[in-house]
């Protein structure tokens, strides 16, 4: 009883592409039966913009790849250029780094999930969490001005230190929000019909992932250990006591859509613990500026260098020639290869199905078409 | 209108209109609507009949009869017309039948 | 009944009129008018409910009308009402592709289910437009009439996602009236009559007597009943045929301006009905839950409008708490879990009312 | 055009007719979901309980058909624009654009590197209101769909234009 | 009864009356503004592929009206409890061997996995939460 | 079996479970209601933000604004900008520090420099701006910052500028006339010389 | 009033019934079915069969009406759904037809039909279900048999070949 199959195009403007992706889906009634994203239509050619600035001015365009997460991409970036020109920053700067990322990282996780979650049909369990979201945006405005794309972490520093009373305030932050994980988790991650729609949906194999070059959060829920913050500890995350987040048990560790959600809320707990410890840790005074270098001028050479952005293994590769502007940035973005992952593992699947893995993988588009 | 005639010349149109759509149509499923009319005209003639030919209420339990026997009949038959399409890609029903020969 | 009782009163009142086709028009025509109304200002209020209940739920306001110059009124009280005023102003769009005649036709035949399913509604122990003996299953048997709209409107717009919504929605909906059928049964076993006011005044006599109560069977079958009839007007988190975020729109996504707000319209007034016929059968329709307090007709209106509404609240409560269901788990649940236990209750009610009373 | 738009003279009935027309519109702007890039990401904010676009009657549509006001929020690439150009074409009239960010103004960041960025959305589709900020604040786009609404109320769909 | 069935009759013409007023009143009011891509249908933006007027695969949902019969049995009902009472014991008898006979037919799809409403072929799948048969 | 009842068990519980939080919600609206009322309230929130005191904190970045009369021509900010969307133009003053009161041109910065340069033009693009904030770090004389910014005792938050016309947001910080009116001072000067 | 409405309701009946089986679209043959369901369920209304008029609506309409459309749906191409008629059937079918139609004329009005007039009941249901019960209990029984083998054997049919 086949059926014609129907060319169906999902996006570039559909709710559920998260941005201007188009899946090319052949489907068969329900089923889908081949999927091919094309992609490139953000293409806001980063690479050309870095050959074409110095490399402080990268640091907005590098803020706009993931706009999900600009600082974790910050991070990145200003890690591969100080390695690159063998700047020691002071303590305070690096812990205000971590303090930043992972403030980030639950931000962007806190959206990630909300969507996914308004992508199954919950809209109420989105609002709450971005609502939580906003007030990780206030503390990133009250530091640096901006909402959503900081351009904060310098070379060799930061644009601002922190305000007077920031450490107080993220600390009530995270004492109110700490409550509303258990919240989330009783509205959406073990509603019976959020689990039904996720668990066992779209299962991607730990060798599969690997081979896919896959890394994150998608990664972990599939149950591999590997989080460069712990297996090649950057800045200063080798201080701290935190796990690799992964599931455990029946929980996280099979690599489906549900796994990839949890995985994130696990991160997200991760995190909260090391935002507390940061703040704990962390020096009372230093000059943030003391580091920053006056001319951006590295030795010819190049580097790569990665970390973990909240979307996996984020690496830049700089060549420089010895000018104030580097000859070639490239990023290896994290959300490219998970989406390359997406037609292997959501062939055979229903529609429906289509849109919970895509959702889970959590894609953000300015990253893949740079 | 109050006339047992009125009723049957209506089933009797209806069921000429039925058998000119069985005979005409070539297409499985629209063969299958002529069976209905066809059916439908037998139904209105019972349930006239119950009014004004004293058939009283058995009339209406054969016709309720004649509509679940409609109902299995359009299932299974449907179900052997998908067959058929999907065996012999055709549901004209001529064609069907000199491809199995 | 009150069609019957206008007439009467008519005759009496014009004298003068001799035409008896004329009186019956003139009785007819003004409840018809009244629950064509009713069925506006109901989706009026329901979307303004709809609005604001799903707000606090979610930690906002909601529409405020706030803005130089513009005042949706106060708490944008006026906002459902500029909405349907604007989209009578919207173009109307049709396809070039669309098979045109069903493209126009698909609404009408959504909206005449609804109305002519509303007329079979009691309001209070006098007002119901027409008092059929067949009540509770003709409006079972109308209510069956939206499939049909929903496939024409889903594939006459040409487009894939339409196709996709109306054939997800003919399925639901037939596979739902199967169980949703099963739990009226249970009604009818206990009542004895399909006509809605002897199904209430069966009821009679306090909260205790009310079908649902009656026995542990019925309290189950209400449940069911609800969640099915929830499917049946493909309301969230059953609403896969129009789901917005797989499907666009599903079925609507290629109506505009006032041709879409008919399937609003609809949907809205198909959850009235349905939460009609839940109040009737289960809740004790316009009788007061406690015995001879509060009863007449003017408190039988509040009672049935009452218990109807507190399910309309419960179905919008549902919609914007829940993940939508996939199309394969909603026809599990309606094979597998709910057409069995209303079996069963069928099972149950009989043996209970035969051994127990 | 519409059978009786502007073919009224200019009288109390017709403008206060009017008034009520430009109002209704005004009031309920339901928007195209329609997010490119980061500026997306603050119009889901804007939606979102802090800011509650719903506040002003907005209401995401998915389907452009039943949408009045187009937000481009985000870079309009060279790929997309035709896209883009589409989607507005495929929606019902009156609609309305608001470009929201510095990338759906002029290019933004972009224009002068981007060889794939289109330099602004006006080139393809009419603009009714501009937003700056990159990516402008909730607070701002709110200020612009206010303005747009301003807009709305002063448009006299019935009456005869003046020329 | 004609008198009831009449008003419903009356009810459809009403209907179909109070839909067209706003659809002419639309008709005068609203702009009309048809541009060739306004005609075409939307798909996300692209050039919609094929139209969607496909031998659409529905064995999906095929499966599902093949339970109309369930409706049929449903139909019966009816008239059954509407007499239960009166008939009380021999009723519930003769309706409980009718169910049975046709919840044999529910419980031989079942077993037969005719209610596993989709057949799919997936590459990777663990059944942790013992759902999905594959 | 018992997985099939126990999966229904485990539906109602936890779809209950979340039935309850949203109704939680929706009680307690008046306490939990975060909504900022925009045009009513602004950015920061009256009361029920999370707590910092705005007057303290304020480095929002919302709109790029100069003083140009304290602005020197030294180009740092166009040379850092991104995306070049900052457009000077100098011309060398007659005489170094003095005002020039046909163009209204003030010779001195609050900071007590001399100015050698007369900036004839002074374009912001702001639809080209990427609010990175680059630009106000390197000048000398702190004339160029957002609104708000660390000179925000002068001037309040502002970022409400959306205009009907993209030309509108294109922010010309020169006073108007300076080009011709410096041409012309020059002029005369040469003439007089 | 009444022999307008009549007048009305047999003239939708008929003509959509033409409808069914001349219109060169099958869908068009769907819907016109649907119009002529109506009618006839119009005529049972007059005929005191209101519960019929409710099971012509629910079974056929929400029934076997809809699976006729997924029917079409599902193994044509519609757009190009045209239904062939040759002239040669259709000359055949409508003398067929035609003939039929008189000779059933014919033995309509010759018939001397055994008429009683009986007065409106009250309600039919319980009649029916009294009957179903009681006189026809056999049949009623037979039929949960007929629809046990329909569902078994469509189900079979629509497995097949997946
Ligand atoms: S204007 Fe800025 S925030 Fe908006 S899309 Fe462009 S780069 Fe992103
Ligand atoms: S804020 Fe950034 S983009 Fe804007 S003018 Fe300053 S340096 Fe340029
Ligand atoms: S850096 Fe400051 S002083 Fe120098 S040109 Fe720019 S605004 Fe003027």
């Amino acid at each position: 009883m086949d059926g014609d199959l129907m060319t169906i195009n999902m996006g570039p403007n559909h709710p559920a592409t998260h941005g201007v992706l188009r899946l090319k889906c052949q489907t068969d009634g329900e089923i889908i039966s081949g999927i091919t994203p094309v992609i490139g239509y953000l293409h806001r050619c980063f690479e050309k913009h870095s050959e074409n600035v110095t490399y402080e001015q990268v640091i907005p365009y590098v803020d706009r790849c993931d706009y999900l997460s600009s600082m974790t991409m910050d991070f990145g970036y200003v890690v591969a250029v100080e390695k690159l020109m063998n700047i020691e920053v002071p303590e305070k700067v690096e812990y205000i780094r971590v303090v930043m990322a992972e403030l980030q990282r639950i931000a962007s996780h806190l959206l990630a999930l909300g969507v996914y979650g308004m992508d199954m049909g919950a809209f109420t369990p989105m609002l709450y969490m971005l609502k939580e979201r906003e007030r990780i945006l206030d503390l990133f405005e009250l530091t640096c001005g901006a909402r959503l794309l900081y351009n904060y972490m310098w070379v060799g520093g930061l644009s601002h230190d922190l305000p007077r009373g920031f450490v107080e305030m993220t600390y009530q932050f995270l004492d109110q929000f700490e409550p509303k994980i258990d919240e989330y988790d009783n509205v959406l991650s073990n509603n019976k019909i959020f689990v039904e729609r996720t668990a066992d949906i779209g299962v991607l194999p730990p060798d599969v992932a690997v081979n896919y070059g896959v890394t994150g959060p998608n990664l972990r829920a599939s149950g591999v250990k590997w989080d460069l913050r712990k297996n090649e500890a950057y800045s200063i995350y080798d201080r701290f006591d935190f796990e690799v987040p992964i599931g455990e048990g029946i929980k996280g560790t099979v690599g489906d859509c549900w796994d990839r959600y949890y995985v994130r809320m696990i991160e997200i707990r991760e995190s909260v613990k090391i935002v507390r410890q940061a703040l704990a840790k962390m020096p009372k005074d230093g000059d943030v500026h003391k580091a920053v270098p006056k001319k951006i001028r590295p030795p010819k050479g190049s580097i790569y260098s990665r970390t973990e952005s909240s979307r996996g293994d984020l690496g830049y590769y700089i060549i420089s020639d010895g000018t104030p502007t580097p000859s070639r940035v490239k990023m290896r973005s994290p959300s490219f290869a998970s989406l390359s992952a997406i037609s292997e593992i959501s062939e055979g699947w229903m529609m429906s199905d289509m849109i919970s893995v895509l959702g889970s993988l959590d894609i953000v588009l300015g990253e893949i078409d740079r | 209108m109050n006339q047992l005639n009125t009723y049957l010349y209506i089933a009797a149109i209806l069921f000429s209109i039925g058998i000119f759509g069985v005979m005409t149509r070539r297409n499985g499923i629209a063969v299958l609507m002529g069976v209905e009319l066809i059916l439908n005209a037998a139904n209105i003639n019972f349930i006239a009949f119950s009014k004004y030919g004293g058939m009283n209420f058995d009339g209406h339990v054969f016709a309720l009869f004649i509509i679940v026997l409609a109902a299995a009949e359009a299932a299974v038959a449907l179900a052997i017309v998908i067959n058929i399409y999907n065996n012999l890609n055709t549901i004209n029903v001529d064609e069907a039948s000199a491809i199995k020969q | 009944m009150t069609v019957d009782w206008l007439y009467t009163t008519f005759s009496q009142l014009f004298s003068f009129i001799e035409n008896t086709d004329l009186l019956f028009l003139m009785s007819a025509i003004l409840p018809i008018g009244i629950i064509v109304s009713l069925m506006a200002a109901n989706a009026i209020v329901m979307v303004y409910a709809e609005m604001k209940i799903s707000a606090f739920m979610q930690d906002r306001v909601g529409p405020m009308g706030q803005g130089p110059g513009l005042h949706a009124g106060k708490f944008g009280i006026l906002q459902p009402i500029a909405d349907p005023i604007k989209l009578l102003l919207k173009e109307d769009t049709i396809p070039e592709v669309a098979d045109k005649p069903l493209f126009i036709l698909a609404p009408f035949i959504i909206f005449l289910g609804a109305i002519i399913g509303f007329l079979a509604v009691p309001f209070n122990e006098n007002v119901i437009v027409v008092d059929l003996n067949i009540g509770i299953f003709y409006i079972m048997a109308v209510g069956s009439l939206a499939v049909i709209g929903l496939i024409l409107a889903g594939w006459s717009s040409n487009n894939k996602w339409s196709l996709y919504g109306g054939m997800r929605s003919a399925a639901q909906i037939i596979s739902y009236e199967i169980p949703a059928g099963l739990c009226v049964i249970v009604i009818i076993m206990l009542a004895g009559s399909l006509n809605m006011q002897d199904i209430i005044h069966y009821q009679s006599g306090g909260m205790l007597n009310w079908i649902i109560f009656s026995n542990p069977f019925s309290f189950v079958a209400f449940f069911v009943f609800f969640i099915c009839i929830v499917a049946e007007t493909n309301r969230g988190p059953f609403d896969i045929s129009e789901a917005e975020s797989e499907l666009v729109g599903g079925f609507h996504t290629e109506y505009s301006g006032f041709r879409w707000s008919i399937f609003f319209l609809s949907e809205y007034a198909n959850m009235l009905i349905v939460a009609f016929v839940a109040a009737t059968g289960f809740l004790g329709g316009w009788q007061s839950p406690f015995q001879d307090f509060m009863t007449g007709p003017l408190w039988g209106t509040f009672w049935m409008l009452g218990k109807v509404f507190s399910l309309l609240f419960v179905m919008i409560w549902f919609r914007w708490t829940f993940p939508r269901l996939r199309v394969d788990q909603l026809m599990y649940i309606c094979w597998k879990v709910f057409i069995p236990i209303s079996l069963i209750n069928i099972f149950g009610v009989g043996i209970w009312t035969i051994l127990i009373g | 055009m519409g059978l009786l738009e502007n073919k009224f003279k200019d009288n109390v009935l017709v403008a206060k007719l009017d008034q009520i027309l430009s109002w209704s519109r005004a009031t309920s702007p339901w928007m195209f979901q329609f997010g490119l890039a980061c500026c997306a990401i603050e119009m889901i904010a804007t939606g979102a309980s802090r800011h509650d676009m719903g506040r002003l009657g907005m209401i995401p549509r998915a389907s452009p058909r039943q949408a009045d006001v187009m937000i481009v929020a985000g870079t309009v690439t060279l790929k997309m624009s035709l896209r883009v150009k589409r989607l507005y074409e495929q929606m019902a009239d009156p609609k309305y654009v608001i470009a929201m960010g510095s990338c759906a103004t002029s290019g933004g960041p972009y224009w002068q590197h981007g060889y794939h960025v289109l330099k602004g959305v006006d080139l393809v589709i009419p603009v009714d209101v501009y937003v700056p900020g990159c990516p402008p604040r909730p607070e701002a786009l709110l200020e612009g769909i206010l303005k747009l609404q301003e807009q709305i109320l002063e448009e006299r769909p019935l009456t005869r234009k003046m020329v | 009864m004609y008198r009831d069935f009449g008003t419903i009759l009356l009810a459809m013409a009403v209907g179909v009356v109070f839909l067209c007023l706003p659809l002419f009143l639309q008709w005068l009011l609203a702009p009309s503004n048809k541009t060739k891509d306004k005609l075409e249908v939307f798909e996300c933006g692209e050039d919609p592929e094929g139209s969607a007027w496909l031998k659409f695969n529905m064995r999906f949902y095929i499966i599902a009206l093949i339970f109309l019969i369930f409706d049929v049995e449903v139909v019966f009902l009816f008239p059954w409890a509407v007499v239960f009472k009166d008939l009380g014991m021999l009723a519930m008898v003769e309706m409980g061997i009718f169910l049975i006979i046709l919840s044999v037919g529910l419980a031989y799809v079942w077993v037969k996995t005719d209610l596993e409403w989709v057949k799919r072929k997936v590459k990777y799948a663990s059944g942790r939460y013992e759902n999905l048969k594959q | 079996m018992s997985r099939y009842f126990r999966n229904i068990a485990e539906s109602l519980s936890s779809l209950l479970t979340g039935m309850g939080i949203t109704f939680t919600h929706m009680l307690k609206i008046k306490k939990g209601n975060v909504t900022l009322q925009y045009p009513e309230e602004k950015w920061p929130r009256p009361e029920r933000n999370i707590g910092f005191n705005h007057e303290d904190y304020n480095v929002i970045r919302s709109r790029l604004t100069v003083d140009i009369n304290d602005c020197i021509g030294c180009l740092k900010c166009e040379r850092i900008c991104p995306v070049q969307c900052i457009k000077i133009e100098t011309e060398k003053a007659p005489v170094r520090g003095e005002d020039i009161n046909e163009i209204n041109h003030v010779g001195i910065t609050s900071n007590g420099t001399n100015k050698v340069q007369v900036v004839t033009r002074f374009d912001i693009d702001m639809t080209e701006c990427c609010y990175c904030n680059l630009c106000t770090y390197p000048c000398p004389e702190e004339c160029i910052y957002m609104t708000g910014g660390p000179n925000s005792k002068k001037h309040p938050i502002d970022y409400e500028f959306s205009e009907h016309d993209r030309s509108d947001l294109i922010y010309r910080f020169a006073k108007p006339g300076t080009k011709e009116g410096i041409q012309k001072v020059k002029s005369k000067q040469g003439a007089q010389s | 009033m009444s022999e307008f409405v009549f007048l009305v309701v047999t003239s939708v009946t008929i003509i959509s019934a033409l409808g069914v089986v001349l219109s060169n679209q099958l869908i068009y043959s769907a819907i016109s079915l649907l119009f002529t369901l109506f009618g006839i369920a119009g005529l049972y209304v007059f005929l005191w069969a209101d519960f019929m008029t409710g099971i012509q609506l629910l079974v056929y309409v929400g029934g076997i009406l809809t699976l006729i459309i997924f029917g079409i749906m599902l193994t044509n191409k519609i757009s190009s759904a045209r239904l062939s008629q040759t002239n040669m059937q259709q000359g055949i079918g409508s003398v067929v037809s035609l003939w039929l139609l008189i000779v059933l004329s014919l033995v309509i009005s010759k018939t001397n039909w055994y008429s009683v007039s009986s007065s409106e009941p009250v309600s039919t249901v319980d009649k029916i279900g009294t009957l179903l019960m009681t006189k026809h209990l056999l049949a009623f029984e037979g039929i949960s048999l007929l629809l046990l083998g329909a569902l078994i054997g469509a189900a079979i049919l629509a497995r097949k070949e997946i």
